[in-house]
């Protein structure tokens, strides 16, 4: 029974001279599951597009299942049994859930080509109701909440009855009761017997999936061995290859008591109902509640990108009655989105051109309309990129799509610190990027934290905010449940608040 | 191998650079110039480049809606309206035979000419409402696409067709002719050595390189043309952006119109009738994507010159009227395979420059 | 890096086997003359014909023919004339696309000092020397509509006539449409209202119009095509309703039209149509092109003169000793011959 | 109630097409009380087919993010090659339509190439095959109108069992064709993943090239059909045939609800109902007597307001759904 499933042998692969991966040696035995870590640009990613022939490897062999394994395209993989649930979800939003389970290969009427709609139907329910996922199959894919397309995603990797799961990064986009979902599921095809690669950034996940764990690190295999070997210190120190002493930076917290963010009953029928908070100078205030729960659409109304119906909302002591981006930027405030690539990046552009783009008005020369100063921007930027450690080529040129996801996250937030920000509002700041990023992300934060800046910071990592904020604040519902001080945080009190249904 | 390699270096250079369709349009100069002496006669290059400039206004104003992710059909329409419009405030005669069924005859315009005829402020004035019509129904095309949602491709499809008929309706079919001399010498006449349509259409095409460049404007076309959310979230005002491309289009529309018309001496509400493949082509050979965010003043200007160069070659065939056709979709086919090859190369490139 | 290399190569050498291929052919003799064809589009068979007449012509007398389709733009063709000027053609002869940008580009070709010779379509004033063969669209449609009427008034009842127009911006149309109103205003008593119908010069634009017409209107009995070229569309719509039927027949519909193609001429041999306006083709083609070579012989640069083709409207009634004017009749003849 | 209501308004919404006839029948019904007879109305669906099929087509194309311009020139060439057939070689009519047919597949398996092997931008290589296309297809015809014999324009004119005149009909069954082609089989689904996401269709397994190339070509081919039905009820192939008809099929599909971004529309009934609509604009203008100058203007109006109404509808329509799944939770 323990077979190996899938055996890499001394693999090289290197891009214009660059070494990416370095004679990796790998097992994954039959029925057991890998957890697979290293930071962006360790090998991983190349190391699962050889896998899904979406590359080709230099040098060494691939065995899967005992058999030689060189896929030339996607569908080689797909057909070898491979089957990917990627980061960004590829699924088609247009189609409903059962055309996207059945994509490649519909069920079909004896003999004919055409699509036998029922038995389709029929089959998608019976895969939708294994991975717990209650709708009609006809529902369109654009209305599920990521958790829910994750779902049809293993669906259709069980559909094709494949032998070998890879996940990559599936809870950057879960909220906390979706992902203990998820591991229901993946604890389910663990018990069937199924061999499955797990990858993330969230180390603590890793340790509770996996059978055994392996860590890359600049392309190379750096230590791989059962569970019970490994603590996050470990992994974390194998990783990066130094130990990190302290996730969470630690800040005196000296309030003060001028409040530089106030909402006040704030309602919107539907989506957020009576909502009174305040945050203060030098405060880390988070917001936790689910997905669904109102906290990044609070947010987004307070910046003035959604409508709301009633209440008040102060900026620095100024009332702003009617809220837009331009207004709220010109009172200084600042509003990193949960999504960087839909609405925080243009990823064409280079990074100067994202790191400034906020700030053009106050480098030009002829009023904020006039002439970009290319001196002063070009300054500006350079400084700003160093500060944040962006680890990028000439920033003029480099495109933000060619950055990896943590400088990617770094450029939005230094195009908003440009601006001088007096209240930073962060919607999962450090979602899908890696441990080495996220601590000077968190770094960043206390610094502004520690120079005055007030800041909202929205995420669904409990830890994280724990870590971070002075004060936890909980959504449920669109309705503010609960307010704990640092003193009283405790995990299951403040979940309890998330969970607690209407009322 | 050594000397190879230095020899190739600086096509590849070219080869890889924003300036390849100058370089694809030179070479085919230079293979038609072998094959037909003429084309490199001064009164031959004359005759190219002022066909340039007015394509040229028009492919400017066009490449801003494509930067914002629209695109105008209505161009050509706009310059049929303003045609019309401009020529009834400033001729100097309306044929009484042609005209007096006219709904407008003694009401703007009547025998003895337009509503300013023989005044000395008839063609500014003429100008002035040419440009300001070509705005406004920019500015209606920018209102619909962004305050309405409406998609671009079918406002200004809709625009285009009720332009044009409103045209035609305008003046009953027919074409304003007497039109003042120094307004026919926009067309026609020089400042010194240069003509008058190069020195508006380079100062045009100076501005929007200065919009698109160097001003805050001008990142704000491309911030939208590439994530409208993006651009949203950062404070932009994306409407008013958005319809501000499509009142330049409909400015840029209205010189074109201006230097059409007076080419031809006359108002014509066919003006143009078939030219708005010919703008969006010559945009796209040029670089400029049709879906948003990429596209450069240059870029227009080497899309145009190779049109314009291709059309001019073929003038210079003997051959028959239906092989001029073929051949003409074949060079463009050809040019967009060189162009399509390029870019997958550079693309490689790219990927080299990102691992290093 | 390989890709970029073997890229720059293949245009390298296609460049230089086309450069080699252009320099090896051989320079045109001095002493050929070469003359430029420019017309607007050929959308009707009679232009289609002219076209053909006219190159064939010159290039049997071993006349170089630069041929230019401007479609349908005044623009362009403005540009390719003067492309065909700064190639120093001897002569040129357009159709153009309307009468204003005609005086325009006689304009270009004078100050060129090159003869020009416009066809078929006139110039809008004659302040600029051109050689000129024009017909009289508005004379011609009017000759032909008041022969139909006159069919018309042996039925002794009122008849509801119909016109197909053409494109509105157009002249030739819009000529042929005044011609067809005068005649009609001839006969207040005798006609209602017309129904105009737009065709923009387009067969399915046509039958779809047509067709909505004769829903509404389904008693028209008397109808004019701006162009022969539309019978078919007009056979198409009436053949279904029963109208369709030779002269004599109770429902036959009184039918003109304006060009004299080979279609009408069958049409009315069959008789199915009553009358249509003829302009000489043969008579148009020789007399441009004579009048072009002869300015250029002797070393005119602005020549000037207005050919009229008389035109006129074959009927039922002449046909016997005017088909052999018909153009279309003589083509017929010619195919049958060869 | 509320959500009565809600119901309500979204059966309303999603029927809008519906109701814009109805208000379009009802406007003209008071205008042209002629426009509203049967055999009227057979009519407009008659002289509509043509543009439909060639709709349909381009539907295909528009499904997968791209755009053929060249339908027209291909309407051209396919008609003008089968007339010539029929004329010189007498071949019969239904020959010269497979002729016609596999001319058409030709025009658009070259697109195809150049989209999905050549990797071209649709818009350029449709923009260059409609340039040549007109070339090739003049230089067969040397620009003189091509007449089909008795024996095809007959069918143009002729009712299926004296009752449904046949373009219709033919319209109906390449409606259904391509309803069953796009909804019913894993190829017509494909297409619309392409559409929706080129990089991960193809990372899930479809062969794009396969769904790109498949639309191409039967875009061409409908070009060819909807050409020769034309033609049938024409007579005759002018110079001028099938010239600006790409947008008015663009206009069609668009109007029917396709995104020319790819991805979503649907034949049925949204492409029908686009060229129809607009077919009832021009033949109700006609019928009810308008100046001839006013007709586009008009008919712009019209249209304008159809596709105001739409995009009011599917901005209201996402705003109603997403708010549907909140409550949901």
């Amino acid at each position: 029974m323990a077979e190996c499933a899938l055996k890499i042998r001394d693999i090289s692969k290197s891009f214009f001279g660059i070494q990416a991966l370095r004679e990796v040696n790998l097992d994954v035995r039959e029925g057991q599951t890998l957890g697979l870590i290293g930071e962006n640009g360790a090998g991983k990613s190349t190391l699962m597009n050889i896998l899904g022939g979406v590359i080709a490897l230099d040098g060494g062999a691939i065995r899967l299942f005992g058999d030689k394994y060189y896929p030339a395209c996607p569908a080689d993989a797909t057909r070898a049994g491979i089957a990917f649930i990627h980061q960004e979800l590829n699924l088609f939003g247009n189609l409903s859930i059962a055309d996207n389970l059945f994509i490649d290969r519909f069920p079909q009427f004896r003999r004919s080509p055409l699509i036998d709609k029922r038995s389709t139907y029929n089959q998608a329910d019976v895969l939708l109701s294994s991975v717990d996922l209650r709708l009609p199959p006809q529902t369109p894919v654009e209305l599920l909440t990521p958790g829910e397309k994750q779902l049809v995603e293993i669906a259709k990797a069980m559909r094709r009855e494949s032998r070998i799961i890879i996940f990559d990064e599936p809870t950057t986009s879960l909220t906390a009761a979706e992902r203990s979902r998820l591991f229901a599921i993946i604890k389910k095809l663990q018990d069937q017997g199924q061999t499955i690669i797990y990858i993330s950034h969230t180390l603590e996940d890793v340790l509770r999936v996996s059978d055994t764990i392996a860590v890359l690190r600049d392309g190379c295999l750096v230590s791989a061995g059962p569970r019970d070997e490994y603590s996050v210190n470990k992994m974390i120190s194998d990783m990066v290859g130094r130990k990190i002493e302290q996730m969470y930076p630690t800040r005196d917290t000296c309030l003060e008591a001028k409040p530089l963010l106030e909402v006040q009953s704030l309602t919107q029928p539907g989506i957020v109902r009576d909502i009174t908070f305040q945050l203060h100078k030098k405060e880390v205030l988070g917001i936790f509640g689910l997905m669904g729960s109102g906290r990044s659409e609070l947010v987004r109304i307070i910046f003035g990108l959604d409508p709301f119906s009633a209440g008040k909302i102060r900026l620095n002591t100024v009332n702003i009655p009617k809220p837009s981006p331009a207004l709220n930027i010109r009172h200084a405030l600042a509003f990193v989105t949960e999504n960087r690539r839909e609405e925080g990046l243009l990823m064409e552009a280079s990074v100067m051109e994202n790191l400034n783009l906020l700030t053009l008005g106050k480098c030009s020369k002829l009023g904020p309309m006039g002439l970009i100063d290319r001196m002063k921007t070009t300054k500006c930027t350079q400084q700003m990129s160093k500060q944040l450690n962006i680890k990028s080529g000439p920033i003029q040129k480099h495109q933000a799509k060619n950055l990896s996801g943590g400088n990617q996250q770094k450029v939005v937030l230094g195009k908003w610190l440009l601006t001088d920000p007096v209240v930073l509002i962060l919607d999962e700041p450090t979602r899908g990027i890696d441990v080495g990023a996220k601590v000077e992300i968190y770094r960043i934060i206390n610094q502004l934290a520690e120079k005055g800046t007030g800041i909202l910071y929205i995420s669904s990592e409990l830890d994280e905010l724990m870590g971070m904020c002075d004060r936890i604040l909980v959504m449920s519902n669109g309705r503010l449940k609960a307010e704990f001080q640092r003193d009283d945080y405790d995990q299951e009190a403040i979940l309890q608040a998330a969970f607690s249904a209407s009322n | 191998m050594k000397m190879y390699r230095i020899l190739l270096r600086w096509p590849e250079k070219v080869v890889l650079s924003d300036h390849f369709v100058l370089v694809l349009t030179a070479l085919y100069f230079l293979l038609i110039w072998a094959i037909y002496p003429h084309m490199a006669g001064h009164r031959n290059l004359a005759n190219l480049l002022s066909n340039v400039w007015p394509l040229l206004a028009l492919v400017i104003g066009q490449m801003f809606v494509l930067i914002v992710g629209g695109i105008d059909l209505s161009q050509t329409s706009i310059m049929a309206v303003t045609s019309v419009l401009g020529a009834m405030v400033m001729a100097m005669r309306f044929d009484p035979a042609k005209f007096q069924h006219n709904p407008l005859w003694g009401v703007i315009f009547s025998e003895q000419g337009g509503w300013l005829a023989g005044h000395s402020s008839a063609v500014p004035a003429a100008i002035f409402v040419m440009l300001a019509i070509g705005m406004g129904i920019g500015f209606l095309n920018g209102l619909a696409v962004a305050k309405l949602r409406m998609p671009p491709f079918m406002v200004t499809l809709v625009a285009m067709s009720f332009f044009s008929g409103l045209a035609i309706y305008l003046t009953r079919s027919e074409n304003i002719m007497h039109l003042p001399a120094s307004f026919i010498a926009i067309g026609k006449g020089a400042v010194g050595p240069i003509p008058s349509a190069l020195l508006i259409v380079v100062s045009l095409a100076a501005v929007a390189f200065v919009i698109l460049n160097r001003s805050v404007l001008g990142r704000w076309f491309y911030a939208v043309g590439q994530n409208i959310r993006t651009a949203s979230v950062s404070g932009i005002p994306t409407d008013r952006v958005v319809i501000l491309a499509y009142v330049f289009s409909g400015f840029c529309a209205g010189i074109g119109s201006i230097l059409y018309s007076a080419r031809l001496e006359a108002g014509r509400p066919t003006l143009g009738r078939n030219l708005l493949l010919d703008v969006i082509g010559a945009a796209v050979i040029g670089g400029i994507s049709l879906f948003g965010g990429k596209g450069k003043v240059l870029w227009a200007v080497y899309g145009v010159l190779f049109f314009v160069v291709l059309d001019n070659s073929l003038n210079k065939m003997p051959i028959e009227f239906y092989s001029i056709d073929i051949i003409k979709g074949c060079v463009i086919l050809m040019a967009a395979l060189l162009d399509a090859l390029r870019t997958r190369i550079a693309a490689n490139q790219v990927i080299a420059v990102g691992a290093a | 890096m390989e890709n970029a290399k073997r890229f720059i190569l293949f245009i390298l050498l296609g460049v230089v086997l086309l450069t080699y291929a252009g320099c090896s052919r051989k320079d045109k003799p001095s002493d050929q003359i070469t003359i430029c064809f420019a017309f607007q589009d050929l959308e009707t068979e009679y232009w289609v014909a002219a076209h053909k007449a006219i190159t064939e012509t010159l290039r049997a007398r071993n006349i170089r023919v630069l041929e230019r389709n401007a479609h349908q733009d005044a623009n362009r063709q403005l540009e390719q004339i003067r492309d065909a000027i700064a190639q120093d053609v001897d002569g040129i002869i357009m159709i153009p696309q309307d009468g204003e940008s005609a005086v325009t580009i006689i304009g270009e070709a004078n100050q060129a000092g090159i003869p020009i010779g416009v066809f078929n379509r006139p110039p809008a004033d004659r302040s600029k020397p051109a050689l000129v063969v024009v017909a009289d669209n508005e004379r011609i449609a009017e000759e032909a509509v008041a022969y139909m009427a006159e069919a018309a008034q042996k039925l002794n009842r009122k008849m509801t006539p119909l016109i197909l127009v053409g494109d509105l911006g157009d002249q030739n149309s819009i000529e042929r449409k005044n011609g067809f109103y005068k005649a009609i205003n001839a006969h207040p008593d005798l006609f209602k209202e017309p129904i105009e119908v737009p065709t923009k010069w387009d067969a399915v634009t046509t039958l779809a119009n047509l067709e909505a017409a004769l829903q509404v209107e389904p008693r028209v009995d008397f109808l004019f095509t701006s162009s022969d070229f539309l019978y078919p569309q007009v056979k198409a719509v009436l053949e279904p309703l029963g109208k369709w039927k030779p002269i004599g027949d109770p429902a036959h519909v009184i039918l003109g039209g304006l060009d004299g193609d080979s279609a009408a001429y069958t049409l009315m041999k069959e008789g199915y149509v009553d009358a249509t306006g003829v302009q000489d083709l043969f008579f148009e083609a020789d007399a441009i092109m004579e009048a072009l070579l002869d300015a250029i012989e002797k070393g005119q640069s602005t020549p000037e003169k207005w050919i009229q083709d008389p035109g006129f409207a074959l009927t039922q009634e002449n046909m016997a000793e005017r088909e052999m004017d018909m153009w279309g009749y003589r083509i017929l003849k010619a195919e049958a011959g060869s | 109630m509320d959500g009565k209501r809600k119901k309500l308004t979204f059966a309303l919404l999603n029927n809008t097409p519906v109701l814009l006839f109805a208000f379009l029948f009802i406007v003209f019904g008071f205008v042209a009380p002629q426009s509203l007879r049967y055999q009227n109305i057979e009519n407009v669906f008659k002289q509509a087919s043509y543009v439909g099929i060639i709709a349909v087509g381009m539907t295909f194309v528009l499904l997968t993010g791209g755009i053929d311009l060249s339908v027209g020139s291909n309407m051209y060439v396919s008609a003008v090659v089968a007339g010539l057939a029929m004329q010189r070689y007498s071949i019969g009519p239904w020959p010269a339509l497979f002729l016609c047919l596999m001319v058409g597949a030709m025009f658009g398996a070259v697109n195809a190439f150049a989209v999905a092997k050549l990797k071209i931008i649709p818009f350029v290589v449709t923009l260059a095959m409609m340039v040549t296309g007109r070339g090739i297809g003049l230089m067969f015809s040397k620009s003189h109108a091509v007449s089909f014999p008795d024996s095809v324009t007959g069918l143009g004119s002729a009712d299926l069992f004296g009752l449904i005149p046949y373009p219709i009909v033919l319209f109906a069954m390449v409606v259904f064709c391509a309803w069953i082609l796009l909804e019913r089989t894993t190829l017509g689904r494909q297409i619309y993943a392409v559409g929706f996401n080129k990089e991960a269709a193809r990372k899930a397994g479809i062969n794009t090239d396969r769904a790109l190339i498949t639309a191409y070509i039967l875009c061409g081919v409908f070009a060819s059909l909807g050409g020769f039905i034309s033609v049938a009820q024409l007579g005759n192939v002018n110079a001028g045939f099938g010239k600006g008809d790409e947008f008015d099929a663009i206009a069609a599909a668009v109007l029917g609800g396709v995104s020319l971004f790819g991805g979503v529309g649907k034949v049925f009934p949204g492409v029908v109902l686009g060229a129809v609509f607009i077919q009832t604009v021009s033949n109700s203008l006609v019928s009810a007597r308008v100046d001839l100058y006013l007709h586009p203007l008009i008919a712009a109006g019209f249209i304008f307001f159809a596709v105001f109404i739409d995009s009011l509808r599917s901005t209201y329509l996402a705003k109603l759904s997403r708010r549907n799944i909140r409550v949901e939770e």
